[in-house]
């Protein structure tokens, strides 16, 4: 890798941080309505995934793929307005975050409900396969979420038609409250890929290399028509499972383990180790994603709230009138 | 012109938008070499191939959530329930997915997936093989619902359903797949979703109906002229509703009776009573009544389908009743 | 008498049937260490313990239809949807395991469970943490569907849905959870599942509601006291209706509005206002009307949700419009 | 074994295949109504498993296990009620066939959704193993219900909780016309138990030693408290899906493959090596199954019709009258 992607890449997981961290501060001075969710110790697995992908390549992200967003190219004013439930917003204020894509730089806005994206990324694949494009869908959930029926039907579905489409697991030991030995009986979840004829690879999501090594071997496949593959990154979540939770349901100790492997120091103790000047990449880097990240919360401040009648446009391609 | 069963049309109208735009394919269990469970889509898969005509395992909520994801990519699904009742496995992917996708993304998606399959009862297919699921969806905005009664209008709202930018979930009734026969256009023509269509007209009472029962009461009707001069109002499409056409037959005849295979409480039939009721007060004669199935499931014994199901009798006798008050 | 919110209320009732009967239990995401995403079974697992009080993986169809499993051996399972939106999630298992298994095994089985969760509006959840889902259940038979709008009645009929022999759908208001406080009796007592209240007495207008749009009416005809003498009718159970309670205030007043902050079109409201139309046409002094959220999904931003929602204002305007007639 | 347990087991297979024998006859003089399916050639499938059940256990079967309603223990007289939809049958005629179980003899009835009795298959086994109690519950289903979610989140649970149920696949090659390779990427659904971190099995469904062994181990380890198997049955119907069915996407050649492996005679062949006299078994065991057919289909039809208003029975454990 050259050094300016080296940096680059860098540079989008401090974006992602800091932009995540800004959020949660308005969160915290009560200037955003609804759930917030923060992907802090997970920054590896967003940057190296979609790093990895082409512009005509699609993503689905959940609530925690903030980086998703970022590195798939959503404006991050746009993303701040959205946030905020403004007319900028890709959803235009009708839903916040996640539940507004950016169909231009190939972003699925998701539903709450946690793994039915997984369906429609095996669709938008099928699609690749059958008119021939080099393209594919990357699917991001997490480990709670592959409990549900639709990660099974959706990877089953993948599995026959060899589709290129790539399932990243951001296995975090927690969804919400819960611990892995009670979402499932095994330690891989990337174990599943057997039962559907496809590969699993387990890796760490905290390191950037070995994300972007899985994710290359990953695409190359995809791209060779030789069908999806499981990717399962074993992360952490710093925070609690949105802003407001304490989190009480795991140790101090755990949490300082998996901070001493933060994806972003690891990213700046290899650059250390070639010897790039880092305090003064730091120093830049932080300096250029907080400009982003101000004027991202500028452009969202002075971006209009939606009027109430809007609650009744963009329910369908026509309006139907007073037939409902 | 050709004659067509109310089935053939449906595969007419399929077969038609496939062969004029490359974008219109059609998922489902069996739909491929099998044609379908009841032989709807016959002749498809010869036709177009089977990356357009896919055989999908038994994952209606893969069906479903695929069908999006292919139709924000541009192309049009049609997306078969084996028996619609089975349309219940992926309501997740309808009334989440589907039905909020352009609002979620601000107007920037389309979901122009068509969902179908068998539904109705009348031919003793028991709790799970005769459901009307159509009142779980009305009232999720986003979604149309259509319920075409004739053959003519099964191919016409068909195609219109393939073209439509919005998802369209299209309930055919499997009584009616080979028992309905008429003579259709051979040029092509489209049936407007949101458009319901007068079949009788009359001036003492009003009929709406859609569906099954659009032939009981049309039965009634003939059965009653001379002695009662009966509308009947076939919806056609259910959601948009044709209010139009509703306010100006339930204004001329003062009295309207709603009809419908479906169970009666909670049936979408309550919600075009209570508006008329409400906004035609002053140009009601009577109480606007309603008749459906009756409040329990679908049972499977021939004594009990047919005390359960509305039919010409007692749609008759409602007429009656109505036109006496 | 101790005071408690809506929120406590639910705790003490399930709390207290569970020590009550072995055979009770809660099943669902996050309801054990973490006492539910608002607490609402909080203590719970420290009290009964983990086999009792299950936390299970994010499976929504498995956790319903586990719970008939459970329920057909005698147990009485709790089933919690984290946020009664993801009940689509599980639609399958309720409306045709649940609902049809008594029926479809001839009386030989009982399903004695309870699925409940946070729905309703009102607090910036946007369009999948906003959902009033009853209407897709309302025409199921084999089906009960409570939603208290006090502490009182969320005790009481959780109470009461816990004992019940049938499948209960139980729709607690996530609004309400901390937002009421209310002295309740320390002796046990139970509210039956099928019996309305009366919160307001009149003779003007009668106001039908359920949920959270119980306190705007209450609050409406506070209001238009001494100008509109207003009755509220409070559902509590919206299946089976008490038609009596109904019947008997909108038979007084002539007047019937019915309130809800689910959706309009579709709504149950639709099939209340259509059967007093119906069989009260003659006592009727006016149409019955309707109030209910728009015609779209619950939008986030709050403008939009304020525009959409049903208020006390709103309220007012319509019954004062109702009563002018 | 012993030989009267062999024969025991040769009057289950025998009585199956003239049930359901009849059962299609009565079809095809048009005595029936509703769909009828047909699981003839599978009999050593259901014999095997539920013959290793006791009478506490839990059996789920589907639209092919009439099998499992005989061997559970099912009146014959009330199974065929049932078919006929009488008011003798399980289900009063309110539906007819596998959706009325046997709740006395711990026989579940299903819903026509594939694969929605796995989840109500595992909350009764948590219930077993909650009160400590030492039976088993056992679900039947095709290996074209295998991809639905239902069979997903109930085997991941399951598999958690290392609950005492057997998930049993009956892999006969097709769902309705759909052949296997558009079904899923693998040989073997059984493999997907090591994702739910538990035991699979594969083996011949045809063989009833074969069936009946993999049946040993999986009620031993479930007894002993170590939780789930999937045992996959590979077998084959002879019949089309339902009588309605030609099954024109199939060959002659792998119908004859399949007969000349068929269970009852591969039974007869064994009994016939041990020495018994099997034209007079083969006899005697006809005569038997026979009769019980013939009185069944004699109790059916003098079995009355339900009236229209036992449509309203049933609803509710007490009539909620008006209110609905
Ligand atoms: C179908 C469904 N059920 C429940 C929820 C509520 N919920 C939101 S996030 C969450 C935990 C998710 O855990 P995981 O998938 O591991 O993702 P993580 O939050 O750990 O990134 C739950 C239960 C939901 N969104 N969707
Ligand atoms: C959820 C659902 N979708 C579709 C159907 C329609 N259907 C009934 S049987 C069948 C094929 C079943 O195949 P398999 O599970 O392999 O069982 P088999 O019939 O081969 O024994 C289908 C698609 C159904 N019953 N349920
Ligand atoms: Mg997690
Ligand atoms: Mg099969």
């Amino acid at each position: 890798m050259t050094e300016q992607k080296e940096r680059e890449l860098y540079f989008w997981m401090v974006l992602v941080r800091e932009f995540e961290a800004r959020v949660a501060a308005l969160d915290k001075q009560g200037k955003l309505a609804g759930g917030v969710y923060s992907g802090r110790g997970q920054e590896a697995a967003t940057v190296g995934v979609c790093h990895a992908l082409r512009p005509d390549d699609w993503v689905f992200p959940l609530h925690r793929d903030m980086g998703a967003y970022l590195v798939k190219g959503a404006d991050p004013n746009r993303l701040m307005a959205q946030i905020f439930g403004r007319r900028d917003g890709f959803s235009k204020g009708k839903d916040s975050y996640l539940h507004g894509g950016d169909l231009a730089h190939g972003i699925f806005g998701a539903t709450s409900m946690l793994a039915a994206t997984l369906p429609v990324a095996a669709g938008m694949a099928y699609k690749f396969r059958m008119k021939n494009e080099d393209r594919l869908a990357v699917a991001f959930f997490g480990e709670g979420a592959s409990s549900r029926g639709d990660a099974h039907e959706a990877m089953n579905f993948a599995g026959v038609h060899k589709l290129p489409v790539i399932f990243v697991c951001e296995n975090n030991f927690y969804a919400y409250s819960t611990p892995n030995e009670l979402q499932f009986a095994v330690e891989n979840v990337a174990d599943r890929a057997a039962g559907y004829g496809f590969k699993g690879e387990v890796a760490s999501g905290n390191d950037l290399h070995t994300v972007m090594n899985v994710m290359q071997k990953a695409t190359d496949r995809a791209r060779r028509g030789e069908g999806p593959t499981f990717i399962e990154l074993k992360t952490y979540r710093y925070h609690g499972h949105s802003e407001h939770d304490r989190a009480a349901y795991r140790t101090e100790e755990e949490l300082v383990t998996w901070e001493s492997r933060d994806p972003i120091e690891l990213w700046e103790h290899y650059m250390d180790k070639r010897k790039y000047d880092l305090p003064a990449i730091q120093a830049e880097t932080l300096a250029r994603a907080r400009k982003v990240v101000e004027d991202a919360v500028a452009f969202a401040e002075a971006s209009p709230e939606p009027t109430g009648p809007e609650a009744m446009d963009d329910l369908y391609a026509t309006p139907v009138g007073e037939g409902r | 012109m050709p004659m067509v069963t109310y089935l053939q049309a449906i595969n007419q109208a399929m077969q038609e938008e496939m062969a004029r735009d490359e974008n219109v394919m059609l998922m489902g269990e069996d739909v491929g070499a099998m044609g379908g469970a009841f032989k709807v889509s016959e002749g498809l898969i010869e036709r177009f191939g089977k990356l357009r005509i896919v055989d999908t395992p038994i994952s209606e909520s893969l069906i479903i959530g695929a069908g999006v994801g292919l139709a924000v990519l541009g192309m049009r699904p049609i997306l078969e329930m084996q028996f619609i009742d089975f349309i219940a496995c992926g309501f997740d992917q309808i009334v989440n997915q589907a039905a909020t996708l352009r609002y979620r993304h601000g107007g920037q998606a389309s979901c122009p997936i068509v969902i179908r399959g068998p539904g109705g009862a009348g031919v003793h297919g028991g709790l799970y093989h005769s459901q009307n699921p159509e009142s779980w969806f009305f009232s999720v905005p986003g979604l149309k619902l259509v319920a075409p009664a004739t053959a003519y209008d099964a191919k016409g709202l068909m195609k219109s359903a393939i073209r439509d930018d919005d998802p369209v979930l299209y309930f055919e009734h499997k009584f009616l797949y080979r028992r309905i026969k008429e003579e259709i256009p051979d040029e092509e023509f489209l049936v407007p979703i949101g458009k319901a269509a007068l079949r009788s007209e009359g001036t003492d009472v009003t009929v709406i109906t859609y569906g099954a029962t659009v032939h009981s009461a049309v039965g009634a009707a003939r059965d009653l002229a001379g002695e009662i001069s009966v509308e009947v109002v076939d919806l056609r499409t259910l959601l948009p509703l044709d209010w139009g056409m509703i306010r100006a037959s339930v204004r001329k005849t003062g009295k309207a009776l709603i009809v419908h295979e479906a169970r009666l409480t909670g049936g979408i039939g309550a919600e075009i009573a209570a508006r008329i009721a409400e906004e035609l007060f002053e140009d009601l004669d009577g109480p606007v009544m309603r008749l459906g199935s009756r409040d329990t499931h679908n049972a499977f014994a021939a004594p009990m389908e047919a005390f359960i199901l509305p039919d010409k009798l007692k749609i008759t006798e409602a007429i009656r009743k109505l036109a006496r008050y």
